[in-house]
């Protein structure tokens, strides 16, 4: 912890804290974060999201792993970690596609370097080293950050990725967020670990465990991270302590498995406030400043938003268009039965013979 | 031996399937529920509701978040004693225990000569039309038809839903219990009780009809009895056979319901290539060949990943898809 | 533009594998092998002998014990620029990697709109008729043909090994390269150098006949041969095909080969029920109806896990079995 | 380690060292089990066994994974764990039932609580955990002792099995051999961990590696786990370093990957000729005692070797009897082709007409 929960410098926070404009950025990054969060909640009960995973409450972690990381670098998030893909730079409305529904994933993933948000826990994890691996055949410098949830440590391909990792000294910094719940399901019930970081000594993995809720021990603990790791020092592993503040999504219901006043006391450990309340005590933060970035959250809602809104007539088409680089001759036959469906369809709107126009129905 | 008074009562699949979870638990006390948050919170979908509350921690709960690791330990349960009923979250979250599932839980009666029984139940939501984003769509039934040494099963109403997990869990093999997610909120009327029967490997004939006969299982069977009601509009009388059962499959039943009608559409949600549907129409196809008028008709799902939530009508089978497919079985020739 | 001389050279399959491997990863740099006891070993089957000493340790080498990892390992790789082959070492342990397989590997091209290709190719070495024990003899083509967005192919011969293998490491698509052990041993001629035709998708007839057609893939294709060879010393004449691809299936190939006999038999050593058997056996049979003289026969695997050693004899289709199907055909109505 | 590889107590042997008698029990057993390995190992070059792989040079761990147990705690082995399977008293014969492919597995698994020997690697550690569940439920006081290799804790199953363990607090003691390899591949490549007891700090296990071929220690420390596990302390974690001698299997060829001079370094280690030294000089053993152990172990290498060596003609109905607790119409139906397959067999070998004889050679 460099700053507690008041905001106010720990011991170690004096010496060691990020330079001021490190975090501007940062807080800038986190309120932006929040406000997106929000805003996509917002338009899951505007039924314009089929579902969203919010990772309201966590946006220390969300922006602490995209700020720490070069052009260079790949990040790898799981399917609650849009906010930090955003904070890397990603359009908002396409990282929300796969929530949308349009499509099952909506943006280039080579562009910003980020990996497809990936919702089989654990399963990025490999895909992450091997990526590392392939750069470092290569000679280049690159670093991967790969993410996952505290629930995700008990699925195998999480004990895979990090062996596999520290035997090829891959350049990857494994970021867990332990916001304390998968699902319903606490972390006492997940694991009788004494700290998460302490999955690294199995491995032979360096392990660190980080106020989650403190962007500045983030900053500081996962840069050093992400050094090690492109020094050639191999495999990192961190853990961030933060809170799901809100439910798992829109579909879950916490009051089923938790208590109103964990929640409180967690609120009360906000990232955004603390690091607020720390910038403005120390002069960093003026109002004006402080009134740019809620402007620019503002506007990453509003593009947000506007995007989501827009609506996009989905082709039929595209779903055999991806599948294989040339489709097979089966792909094509069957494209061609969803035309003659589509056109019976078309047909149907005028003449509503013979029952057509409830196969139509029936067809939508 | 005591008769159970059968009551009546209308509840949706959901509500069915956690009143057989209920009953097997309260009669037998090696029934046991384990998985993701089946505990407090009662499964995601609620089919676990109360039954932590009811049976205690040690009789209904929530697991760490590792299939193969549940799906092993499950294997452990019933080796020693116990009946356990696994929930796995969603179709696609199934496939990190395909080992444990292919070979230990379908081989370990064979490998043994009979000696370690499995009687253990794997349920999984399974197949779309929730919406539902990539991974929570998959019909993942022809995996696990494929495998010799399970018994696969989907109930297509809530009363089959109740007699065939009260069978499942009665079983000494493992039976893979999957439970058309899109029907979770279906309503129907429910004979509750000691109720086994219809049980594992029984069709039946939904629908009677002579013109052509539609093969159908889990969601897809009330599409098909839509269809088969859009057609008597048309004029056209088709019969509906309700699988149940996928292994053991009811041949006797299928083939003497296409040889009634001479004509044949099977519908599944799946992808076709390779599956159950392939397996119904090259089994009708052989057994029915002199009775057939018309090749055997697939509707199924496409060979593609399910499609987004957008265009997941695109895939799945639609009274549409399966009136073209009916009508394509040639009755000029007739 | 380089022409390559083409040498001929009678290999065995094992080392028709092994020759196509070495030329690929000789004209590609970004081709890598990777697996199990693939290094110094060279595999337990020795297939990539010598890659490791030819093409150093990072080219060919051994990964920890974990066959998700390796698959999803190599899925990274071909994110980021490389053509990863994987030899997982035998079928049955390639089912850890089945959630990678199906949910990313088959999935991932179409997930992002054809911006993340995966070049990788995954070679298992599957099937029985080793005398393996269990585990070691599956015949999971199946699992595998009914995932969309995988290619599945299966060579029955060293010339097609090395072609197949040749055009699975130029695909930008994933490719399940299915191994017949069996056959690992089985000398042929094999023309060498820049050679991926036939590549994935074409199936070929083997052996010209006009009585009945037998279809066959992978391991089945030689016992379809003998059996061929046998029906003519009978007096029977029995046209052979085998697919070497599964997906892309060549309907042209087989259907017109099927029109031309009038009546066909199915051959696969994997059990039966829902699989590419079950596949190959409705699409016959739907699209060759009018042409088709007596009902599609299946010679398969039972039912059953693969048999312990001393018994696989009665699981593996054999030239009894097959010529008992042949006589089934219903040639009295001829 | 309590006796150093020349047999002499070291400093904690002096305090430690277990009973003479339960030392003598455990010579006894190691002189059997490497009787059997060699006997089993013979009977593979005489074609009588379809492949072993031998626990030559484990003997140590072999015996004292059984001796440690009481009769109603269970036992899982791999399938190199075949010695262990026949110190806990499963006959040998039905123990190699695997390997010589007769059946899949050969003996009851309830009679001696001993699991079948498990092929897929880590698979039946999450079996053991619940078994060992199942038990406590129950209030019953078992303990299950679980195999696996070093190579299998690379796998996820190993890490999803000691998670449970842990957080089920479930009566097992996870126990790895750590022979060096797996198949070729050295320790090295497998894990970057300072020793495999360290894989247990991630679940909050307690981790004890001992010498793999010294049985004092193995017996000391191994007793120790499962008197802690069965006290309710929860699941423990054993690595015996030990070193595989012989090839993984006949089928291997080890020179490939391994030089003559590691394996004789290791041979000097061997745990037979350890215990023995320790008890002859201290006088514990004499050789009327050795030659009635080396008495015992022949006849366990004699029945297995009349039992391996009596046909068993396999009964193909067999097939069908036991995939499910009835059959299947399928197979009902399947079966009956089969005899039907196999009458036309019978039948051919008296006519020999129409092609029927090479039909029914095919069929062979
Ligand atoms: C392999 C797999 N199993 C189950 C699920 C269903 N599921 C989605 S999120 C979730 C909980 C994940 O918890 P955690 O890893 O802590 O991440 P968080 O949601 O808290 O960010 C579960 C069980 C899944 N997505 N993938
Ligand atoms: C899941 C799985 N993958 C691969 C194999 C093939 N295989 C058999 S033994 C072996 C090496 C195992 O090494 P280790 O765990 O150290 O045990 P050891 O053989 O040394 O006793 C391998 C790779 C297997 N049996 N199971
Ligand atoms: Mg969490
Ligand atoms: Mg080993």
């Amino acid at each position: 912890m460099l700053l507690d929960p008041d905001g106010r410098p720990t011991a170690a926070g004096a010496a060691r804290l990020p330079a001021g404009e490190e975090l501007l950025r940062g807080l800038a990054g986190m309120i932006t974060a929040r406000r997106f969060n929000d805003q996509a909640s917002a338009l899951v009960r505007q039924g314009r999201l089929a579902v969203y995973p919010s990772s309201h409450g966590q946006e220390g972690c969300q922006v602490a792993a995209a700020q720490v990381l070069d052009d260079g670098d790949w990040l790898f998030p799981t399917y609650r970690d849009t906010a930090a893909a955003v904070a890397r730079g990603v359009d908002p409305v396409e990282v929300l596609g796969l929530l949308k529904g349009d499509w099952h994933s909506g943006y280039d993933p080579y562009e910003r370097r980020v990996a497809p948000l990936t919702t089989p826990l654990a399963t990025q994890l490999p895909h992450a080293v091997g990526v590392a691996h392939a750069a470092r055949l290569r000679g280049e410098g690159t670093v991967v950050l790969a993410m996952c949830g505290d629930g995700a440590t008990s699925e195998g391909d999480f004990h895979e990725a990090l062996n596999f990792a520290a035997v090829f000294r891959a350049p990857v910094v494994f970021f867990v967020q332990n916001n304390q719940y998968a699902i319903s399901v606490p972390l006492a019930r997940q694991t009788a670990a004494p700290t998460l970081a302490h999955k690294g000594v199995g491995y032979g993995i360096p392990g660190e465990q980080v106020d989650g809720n403190d962007l500045a021990a983030l900053l500081d603990v996962l840069s050093g991270a992400v050094e090690r790791a492109r020094a050639g020092e191999g495999p990192q592993l961190v853990e961030g302590r933060t809170y799901r503040m809100q439910a798992h999504t829109n579909a879950d219901d916490a009051t089923r498995y938790r208590a109103d006043g964990e929640v409180a006391a967690w609120v009360a450990r906000d990232p955004l406030v603390r690091l607020e309340t720390y910038l403005r005590t120390d002069g960093i933060l003026d109002d004006a400043r402080a009134a740019a970035f809620a402007d620019a959250a503002e506007q990453v809602a509003r593009r947000t938003r506007d995007g989501i809104n827009r609506d996009v007539v989905p082709d039929p088409d595209d779903l055999f268009r991806y599948v294989y680089s040339e489709p097979t001759s089966q792909l094509v036959e069957q494209l061609a039965l969803v035309h003659d469906e589509l056109s019976r369809d078309e047909s149907s709107r005028d003449e509503s013979s013979r029952g057509e126009q409830s196969r139509a129905e029936a067809h939508r | 031996m005591t008769t159970t008074a059968v009551a009546h009562e209308t509840l949706s699949t959901a509500q069915a399937i956690n009143r057989a979870l209920h009953d097997a638990m309260t009669e037998d006390p090696a029934v046991l529920m384990l998985g993701e948050d089946v505990g407090p919170l009662g499964g995601v979908f609620r089919v676990t509701d109360g039954l932590t509350a009811t049976f205690g921690e040690d009789r209904c709960f929530d697991t760490p978040l590792a299939e193969a690791g549940i799906a092993g330990f499950a294997v452990g349960l019933a080796m020693n004693g116990m009946r356990p009923v696994v929930e796995m979250q969603f179709d696609a979250f199934a496939y990190p225990a395909f080992e444990q599932v292919v070979s230990h839980i379908a081989k370990m009666r064979n490998r043994t000569r009979g000696r370690v029984e499995l009687p253990l139940v794997i349920r999984v939501p399974y197949a779309g039309g929730i919406g539902g984003v990539e991974h929570h769509c998959d019909s993942s039934e022809s995996y696990y038809a494929h495998t010799p040494g399970l018994h696969v099963v989907t109930p297509s109403n809530p009363s089959d839903a109740y007699s065939l997990l009260r069978s499942a869990i009665a079983s000494p093999d493992p039976v893979i219990f999957l439970e058309p997610k899109k029907l979770y909120w279906a309503k129907g009327e429910v004979a509750l009780g000691d109720r086994r029967e219809p049980g594992i490997g029984t069709a039946v004939v939904r629908r009677q009809g002579t013109d052509a006969t539609l093969i159908a299982y889990g969601p897809a069977v009330p599409v098909a009895m839509e269809a088969a009601e859009e057609a008597a509009r048309e004029g056209r009388s088709l019969q509906v056979v309700d699988l149940r059962s996928i292994v053991p499959f009811d041949d006797a039943t299928v083939c003497a319901a296409v040889e009634s009608t001479g004509r044949a559409v099977v519908i599944a949600e799946a992808a076709g290539f390779a599956s159950v549907a392939s397996e119904i129409a090259a089994r009708v196809s052989e057994r029915c060949f002199h009775s057939l008028s018309a090749p055997v008709r697939r509707v199924t799902g496409f060979d593609i990943p399910y499609p987004p939530p957008k265009l997941e009508h695109v895939q799945l089978p639609s009274v549409a898809r399966i009136l073209d497919a009916v009508d394509d079985l040639q009755w000029e020739d007739a």
